[in-house]
C-alpha cells in the first residue's frame, strides 16, 4: 500500500499506542518507537510494527510509535488503521490481514 | 445506549461555537490561575455530562498548545491523556510536523504523559517542550549544511518588521568583526509585514555583504513575539522568560550546529522591555550553571537619525501616519523601494507629480 | 545537728559527687523569667540550625506524615545549603514525589548519603542512574527504628513539622488547621535525636495536648511559613473506587480473607491504602456487618474506610502510625478508641512488643511478585526506584495471613514474574497472591489452599499465573544493570536483603 | 446448553477495555461498533475489534459484535470484519423487519463462503429497539436458524413510544418485555433484557434484574463490569432447587442407562422439558 498522506491512529491512554505514519522520500521504513516499556518490549514492538507494515504492503514510510504498554493485538490494530488512513485505499481487505 | 463510564465527553470548539463558550472557558481557566490566549483558534473541551460543566480544556494556536487546564478533582484520572490525545490529533491532522508548548516548570510532568519532551527549561520557572523532537534534529541537520569555517562566528536574531538602517548597521558591524555572520529571521506571522516580505527585505538588504548567511525562521527561534503570555501574570515576567527561553534554545541547539560563538544585539536606550530582554539574554547565554557552551553577547550602539534611534516601530508608525516619504532616511534603499511600491498610494503620487 | 556546708562539701569531694553551687548553677535557664519559658522559641530556622550544633557530615532527619504535601524537607535542606553545609546524611522516614527538589542538593554535595523507606519520581530515577556515590539505604518502617537504636542511623538534628506546638515543644499532628494526623514516625526521632527541632505554622497556648512529641524531648521550636499541605496527604478517599479492575480485585481479596479461617470475632486487620485496598476494606466491612463479626483492632496507615468501620462499631480500636486522609486524622483527634502509636510500637522487630505481632490478616500491594512469592514494592519493572518498602515486610513477617493484591498485568507489564527485580518482602512471609486472573496460595500453606478451593474461589498456582502473563504480554527482555550499587535493601532486622544496581542506559 | 446471563458491552474504540475485560468473566461480551464509537473512529474500532478477536483473548466467553445499522454506510464493512475475524454472533441493532435480517443473513453467508468459514457458523442476535420491532418480534425471532437470541434495547424504544424510563415497576417496558420474551420462547431462542444505565445505582439494577429474571429472561445487557457479579448472584438458584435438579437429572440418567423411555422420580413421571430445566439449574449453580 502506498502512503500518500499523514495517517494517525490510537491514543495516549494506558494500554494503547499512538501511531503516526507519514510519506517517506526513500524506499524504506523509518521507524521511531517510544515506549514506556521500551527496556522490556522495545524489540518486540519494533518487530510487531514492521511485520504489520509488511503485511499491509507498506514499503516506504516514516512511522512514529508512542506506546503506553499496548498488547501486540492493539499495536497491530493501530498500525493497520494508521496505514489505511494514510493511503487512498477505501475498503479494508480484512481477508489479507488475517 | 452505551455511556462511557466516566461520563465526560470531549468536544472541539472553534469559530462561533468557541465564541459562545468563551466565557465559560475564561472562568474555568481562572480556576487554574490561567488567562485565555486570543491567538487560540481551536479549543478541546471536556464536559461533565451531568451538568455540562467544563472539567478540562486545551487550546491550539497553530502548532502551539496553550491554555491547558484540568479540574483539580480530576487530575490523575486519565482525563488529561484523553485531552492530550485530542489536542495532538488535531495539531498533527492540521499538517504541523511538531507541536510546542510553554508551561510553568511545575506542570511540565503532566505533559510528559502527552509525549512532550522538554527542549529547554529554567528549573522551577518555565519549560519549553515539543512533541516530536526528531523534527528539531532535521532542522539542525539543515542548518549544519550551511556551516562555515572560522574563528569568530557571529549571529543575529531579528524580527525585521521591516528591515531598517538599524538592522543594516548591526549586520555590518558583525560582518566586519566576524568571519561569518548567521542572520535568523523570526518566523511569527503576526507582524505588520508578512514573513515572506520581511525575508525578502532582509535578503535584499544584506546581499552585498559576502560573509552573511540569512536563515529562514523556524519554530525553534523563540522571540518575544512568539512567546505566549497567558500563563504569566506580569509583563516583566513574560519578557524575562521569553528572553531566557530564546537564549537557552539558541545556546543549546542553534549555536552548536553552526559553531556560533557571538550573538549581536542593538543597545536599547529607551524601551525598557527591550533593554531588559537584552540583560536576560546575556545572563542566559553566558550563565555557567548550564553545561552548554557559552555564547558571548555583544551589544552594538544603535544607529540614530536626528538623535532618535532608528527602529522598525518608528518606521511602522510613520507608515500608519501616511508619512511614507520620511521613512527614506530610516531604511535601506531596498526596503524603501518596497514601501514605495506598496504603500505610497496613487493620490500621493499624483500630488507629487504636480509639485514637480 | 545544724546545717554544715563544709561537711557536705567534704563528703561530696571525698565521694566524687558534685557539691551544691547554687540553685541555678546547673539550670541557668531558670534565672530569667522570660528565658525560662521562651528559651526554646527560635526566631528563625537559621537560628535553630545554628544552635543545634550541626556540623558538615552530620545526620538530619524528617518524618513523612504530610506525604506529598510535605514542605519541611526541602525548606530545611535549602537553608542548610545556603548556610554552606556539606556532606550531610539525611534520614527521613520516607521520600515522595514532592521531594524531587533534593536532586539539586545531591548534585551540589550538600547531601552525601540517604536513609529512607522509599524513593520515587525524578529523584528515584536519578539515583537509579547512579548520581550518588554512596548507595541509598532502604529500610522498612520498623527497620528504621531498629537502625536508629543500633546507632547506624545516628540523628544529630531532627526537623519535625507538626500541626501545632506550644512554645515549650508539646506538639501533635492531629490538632490545628494543618492536621496530618498521627506523628508515629516523628515520635521515634523525638526520642532518639541528639537535638530535636519542632517546626510549626501554629504556636498555641501552653500546654498543648495531646503531646505526641513531648516538651522533655524537644530542644527548639520555630514558627515557619509552611510545614505542609494536608490536602496532598490523601492517597485514596473513603469512597469506593470506580475502577472496575480494583473492584474485582477487592471482591476476591475480601472473599479470601472471609474464607481464610481468620475471619472470626476478635480478629485484627491491616488493609493499607489505594483503590483496591480501600474497596477491600469496604467489602470486608459489609461481610463483617452481615455476619456480625467484630474486629478487635485495626492497624497501620489508616484510611477513612477503616475509620468508618470503627464508627459503625465493627472495629473496637485503631492503632494509627500514619493517617492517610482527613477522615483518619479527624478520627484520631476525636475518637478515644483511635490511638496514635510510634513506629517502634508499630513494627520494630527488636521492640519489646510491636502491634504487627498481633495482626491476623494484612492486605498488601506489590509492584512484582515472583514464583517464589517474593515481593518487590521498590523498583519498577524497568529496574528504576519508584516505590517504598514501608511497613510491607514488617507486617508480612508478623501477620498470620498475608494477602498480596496485584493485577496480573499493568498495561503490558507482567506483575507476576519468574524472578522479581528486587526483593523487599521474602516469599516465606507471603501466604496468598490475589490477581485479576486468579489466586495463588503459597504451597507451604496447604490448609489455606484447601479452604479457598472449598469456598470455590478461583485458585490456581503462581506458575500458572506467571505463564498466563507471558502468554498475554510476551516475554519481557531482562533489564540491563551495571555493577554499581545504587541502593541497599535492608530487612527489618537490619540485615541486607537485596541490592539495587544502576540501570544501564 | 449455554448460559447467557450477562452480555457486557465494550466500546470498540477503547484499546484498554478490549485488552482486559475478559477478567470480569461475563457469559458473553459485545464489542460495540455502533453507539459508543464516534463517526471518526468507526474505522479504527474495526481494526481493534478484528485484532482482539483474532488474538482469542476472550477464550470461552461468547463473542458478539454489534455492527452499525443496515441504514448506515458502515454495516457492510463491520460485518466483513466481524465474520472474517471469527465472531460467534453478530448483533443487528434497531431490527424492525424480517427483510433486514434476511439481507444480513445473505451477506454473512457470502462472507463465510469467501473466507472459508462453515456456512451458518456465524449466529445472529437481533436487537429490538422500536415499536415496530416489538410488533414484528415473533417473525424476527423465527426468521433464520442463525438467530440465537433477541435483545430488547430500552433507550430508543422508549423514545419511539414517547415516554421515558421510570423507576419502580417500570410500566413503560411492560409490554415490550413480555412481547420480546414470548417471541424468543416461541422461537426457542434466548432473550436479553435491557441494559441498566446508572452504574452507581446497585439497588435499582437489582430491582430490574429481579423483574427480568422472574419474567423468564436469560439475562441482561450490561454496561459496566461491576454489574456482572451482581447479576450472576441474582441468577444463582436456591439450594433446594439445586438439590431437586440433581435428583431429576440423576433420574434421567438412570432411565437412559436402563434404556427406559419414561423417566420417573419418587413415583411421578417427568417430562423432558423438566429435565432440560433441571440441567439449566445445575449449570447456573455451577457458574454462580
Amino acid at each position: 500500500m502506498k502512503i500518500n498522506k499523514r495517517g494517525i491512529a490510537g491514543t495516549l491512554e494506558s494500554s494503547d499506542v499512538m501511531v503516526v505514519i507519514n510519506p517517506h522520500d526513500s524506499q524504506e521504513i523509518k521507524l521511531i518507537v517510544q515506549s514506556k516499556v521500551e527496556k522490556q518490549f522495545g524489540s518486540s514492538i519494533r518487530k510487531t510494527v514492521k511485520d504489520t507494515l509488511t503485511k499491509c504492503g507498506v514499503l516506504s514510510a516514516v512511522v512514529d510509535v508512542r506506546d503506553q504498554g499496548a498488547l501486540d493485538c492493539v499495536i497491530r490494530a493501530r498500525v493497520e488503521a494508521a496505514v489505511y488512513r494514510a493511503s487512498d485505499e477505501k475498503t479494508v481487505k480484512f481477508g489479507d490481514l488475517s | 445506549m452505551y455511556r462511557n463510564s466516566d461520563d465526560i465527553s470531549i468536544s472541539l470548539l472553534s469559530g462561533s461555537d468557541l465564541e459562545r463558550k468563551k466565557h465559560d472557558i475564561i472562568d474555568f481557566l481562572a480556576t487554574g490561575d490561567l488567562r485565555i490566549d486570543d491567538q487560540v483558534t481551536t479549543f478541546v473541551v471536556a464536559l461533565s455530562q451531568d451538568n455540562e460543566r467544563i472539567v478540562a480544556c486545551a487550546g491550539l494556536d497553530k502548532n502551539v498548545v496553550k491554555c491547558v487546564c484540568v479540574d483539580k478533582q480530576l487530575r490523575g484520572s486519565g482525563l488529561s491523556v484523553r485531552l492530550g490525545t485530542e489536542v495532538i490529533m488535531q495539531g498533527l491532522s492540521k499538517g504541523y510536523d511538531d507541536l510546542f508548548l510553554f508551561t510553568k516548570y511545575i506542570n511540565s510532568r503532566i505533559f510528559d504523559g502527552w509525549g512532550f519532551k522538554s527542549l529547554v527549561e529554567i528549573p522551577n520557572v518555565v519549560s519549553f517542550m515539543d512533541y516530536d523532537s526528531t523534527q528539531l534534529e532535521y532542522y539542525l541537520d539543515t542548518l549544519k549544511s550551511t556551516l562555515r569555517a572560522g574563528e569568530r562566528i557571529g549571529s543575529i536574531v531579528m524580527n525585521a518588521n521591516p528591515f531598517t538602517n538599524g538592522h543594516r548597521y548591526l549586520v555590518e558591524q558583525a560582518s566586519k568583526e566576524c568571519d561569518w555572520v548567521h542572520v535568523f529571521l523570526v518566523r511569527e506571522d503576526v507582524s505588520f509585514f508578512s514573513y515572506d516580505t520581511r525575508l525578502t527585505l532582509v535578503r535584499d538588504g544584506v546581499s552585498d555583504l559576502r560573509n552573511v548567511v540569512v536563515h529562514e525562521g523556524s519554530d525553534y527561534i523563540i522571540s518575544h513575539a512568539t512567546f505566549p503570555q497567558y500563563f504569566l501574570k506580569k509583563d516583566e515576567e513574560i519578557t524575562e522568560q521569553a528572553s531566557a527561553i530564546d537564549a537557552l534554545m539558541f545556546r543549546k541547539y542553534i549555536a552548536p550546529s553552526l559553531n556560533i560563538n557571538i550573538r549581536y544585539v542593538g543597545t536599547e536606550p529607551t524601551d525598557k522591555t527591550t533593554a531588559m530582554y537584552n540583560v536576560v539574554l546575556k545572563k542566559f547565554l553566558e550563565d555557567c550553571s548550564y553545561s552548554d557552551k557559552k555564547i558571548e553577547l555583544k551589544e552594538i550602539e544603535r544607529v540614530k537619525f536626528q538623535d532618535i534611534a532608528v527602529s522598525a516601530s518608528r518606521v511602522r508608525s510613520l507608515i500608519q501616519e501616511n508619512r511614507y516619504r520620511e521613512t527614506a532616511d530610516l531604511v535601506p534603499k531596498s526596503t524603501y523601494l518596497y514601501l514605495n511600491k506598496f504603500f505610497v498610494n496613487e493620490k500621493e503620487e499624483r500630488k507629487s507629480c504636480h509639485e514637480n | 545537728m545544724a546545717y554544715n556546708k563544709k561537711a557536705a562539701e567534704d563528703y561530696a569531694a571525698k565521694n566524687n559527687i558534685p557539691a551544691f553551687k547554687g540553685v541555678f548553677a546547673n539550670s541557668p535557664q531558670l534565672e530569667d523569667i522570660t528565658t525560662k519559658q521562651k528559651r526554646k522559641l527560635k526566631p528563625s530556622l537559621e537560628d535553630v540550625i545554628k544552635s543545634s550544633g550541626l556540623k558538615n557530615g552530620g545526620t538530619i532527619s524528617f518524618h513523612h506524615a504530610f506525604r506529598e504535601g510535605d514542605k519541611v524537607v526541602l525548606q530545611v535542606v535549602k537553608k542548610l545549603a545556603e548556610m554552606g553545609f556539606k556532606d550531610l546524611t539525611i534520614a527521613p522516614s520516607s521520600l515522595l514525589n514532592c521531594h524531587d527538589g533534593l536532586l539539586e542538593f545531591i548534585k551540589s554535595g550538600v547531601i552525601a548519603k540517604i536513609f529512607t523507606s522509599g524513593l520515587r519520581g525524578e529523584l528515584g530515577e536519578a539515583i537509579s542512574k547512579g548520581i550518588m556515590n554512596t548507595p541509598v539505604q532502604i529500610h522498612s518502617h520498623g527497620g528504621r527504628v531498629h537502625l536508629i537504636q543500633t546507632g547506624e542511623i545516628s540523628i544529630d538534628v531532627a526537623f519535625l513539622g507538626v500541626a501545632s506546638s506550644d512554645e515549650f515543644g508539646n506538639a501533635n499532628g492531629s490538632h490545628g488547621e494543618l492536621s496530618c494526623g498521627s506523628l508515629g514516625y516523628a515520635k521515634v526521632d523525638a526520642a532518639y535525636a541528639r537535638y530535636v527541632a519542632v517546626l510549626t505554622q501554629d504556636i498555641v497556648e501552653f500546654p498543648n495536648y495531646p503531646a505526641s512529641l513531648s516538651q522533655d524531648q524537644v530542644d527548639a521550636v520555630v514558627q515557619v511559613d509552611e510545614v505542609g499541605d494536608p490536602s496532598l496527604i490523601s492517597v485514596g478517599a473513603a469512597r469506593l473506587t470506580k475502577n472496575p479492575r480494583d473492584l474485582l480485585l477487592a471482591r476476591i481479596a475480601a472473599s479470601v480473607i472471609e474464607n481464610s479461617g481468620y475471619f472470626k470475632a476478635g480478629f485484627s486487620l491491616q488493609t493499607g491504602s489505594g483503590g483496591a485496598a480501600t474497596a477491600t476494606t469496604i467489602f470486608l466491612g459489609e461481610k463483617m456487618i452481615e455476619k456480625n463479626i467484630k474486629a478487635s483492632f485495626a492497624l497501620g496507615g489508616v484510611t477513612g474506610s477503616i475509620v468508618d468501620l470503627l464508627k459503625k462499631g465493627m472495629i473496637e480500636a485503631i492503632a494509627d502510625v500514619q493517617s492517610f486522609d482527613v477522615d483518619a486524622a479527624q478520627s484520631l483527634r476525636d475518637n478515644p478508641a483511635h490511638t496514635e502509636i510510634s513506629a517502634n510500637e508499630y513494627a520494630n522487630p527488636s521492640s519489646k512488643g510491636a502491634y504487627v505481632d498481633r495482626i491476623d490478616t494484612v492486605l498488601l500491594s506489590a509492584l512484582e511478585v515472583d514464583t517464589d512469592f517474593n515481593v518487590n514494592v521498590l523498583t519498577g519493572s524497568d529496574g528504576v526506584l519508584r516505590g517504598a518498602s514501608g511497613g510491607h515486610c514488617d507486617v508480612a513477617a508478623a501477620a498470620n495471613l498475608t494477602v498480596i493484591v496485584t493485577p496480573l498485568l499493568r498495561a503490558r507489564m507482567p506483575c507476576i514474574v519468574d524472578c522479581v527485580n528486587t526483593v523487599v518482602t521474602p516469599g516465606k512471609t507471603v501466604d496468598v497472591v490475589v490477581t485479576d486472573h486468579g489466586i495463588a496460595v503459597n504451597p507451604n500453606n496447604v490448609d489455606l489452599k484447601k479452604r479457598l478451593v472449598d469456598a470455590r474461589l478461583p485458585v490456581t498456582t503462581i506458575e500458572e499465573l506467571q505463564k498466563k502473563a507471558i502468554l498475554l504480554a510476551g516475554k519481557p527482555d531482562p533489564i540491563q544493570y551495571t555493577d554499581k550499587v545504587v541502593a541497599v535493601v535492608r530487612y527489618r532486622d537490619g540485615s541486607v536483603m537485596d541490592i539495587v544496581r544502576q540501570v544501564a542506559s | 446448553m449455554r448460559l447467557r446471563r450477562s452480555m457486557m458491552f465494550i466500546p470498540g474504540a477503547n484499546a484498554g477495555m478490549l485488552s482486559n475485560s475478559y477478567i470480569y468473566k461475563p457469559d458473553s461480551v459485545m464489542f460495540d461498533l455502533e453507539d459508543s464509537v464516534s463517526l471518526t473512529e468507526k474505522d479504527s474500532a474495526r481494526f481493534l475489534v478484528f485484532n482482539t478477536l483474532k488474538e482469542n483473548l476472550y477464550g470461552d466467553i461468547e463473542t458478539v459484535v454489534r455492527i452499525n445499522g443496515v441504514e448506515t454506510p458502515f454495516w457492510e464493512d463491520d460485518l466483513d470484519m466481524a465474520v472474517r475475524a471469527g465472531v460467534q454472533i453478530v448483533r443487528l441493532p434497531k431490527t424492525e423487519t424480517v427483510e433486514e435480517v434476511k439481507e444480513l443473513e445473505q451477506r454473512i453467508a457470502k462472507i463465510e463462503k469467501d473466507c472459508g468459514r462453515t456456512i451458518g457458523d456465524t449466529k445472529i442476535m437481533a436487537a429490538i429497539e422500536s415499536a415496530c420491532g416489538v410488533v414484528n418480534s415473533v417473525a424476527i425471532a423465527k426468521s433464520t436458524p442463525r438467530m440465537v437470541a433477541i435483545a430488547l434495547a430500552g433507550f430508543d424504544y422508549l423514545v419511539d413510544m414517547q415516554t421515558s424510563r421510570s423507576s419502580g415497576s417500570e410500566p413503560e417496558l411492560f409490554y415490550a418485555r413480555a412481547a420480546v420474551l414470548h417471541a424468543a420462547r416461541a422461537a426457542k431462542i434466548d432473550a436479553f433484557d435491557v441494559a441498566y444505565g446508572n452504574v452507581n445505582d446497585e439497588e435499582g439494577f437489582l430491582r430490574e434484574v429481579e423483574i427480568a429474571k422472574n419474567l423468564g429472561y436469560n439475562g441482561k445487557s450490561l454496561i459496566h463490569p461491576r454489574q456482572i457479579e451482581l447479576l450472576h448472584k441474582a441468577y444463582a438458584p436456591a439450594q433446594k432447587d439445586v438439590d431437586h435438579a440433581r435428583k431429576v437429572v440423576a433420574a434421567a440418567e438412570d432411565a437412559e442407562k436402563k434404556g427406559l423411555g419414561v423417566i420417573s422420580l419418587d413415583g411421578k413421571m417427568i417430562d423432558p422439558p423438566v429435565v432440560h430445566e433441571a440441567q439449566r439449574v445445575l449449570l447456573l449453580a455451577e457458574h454462580s
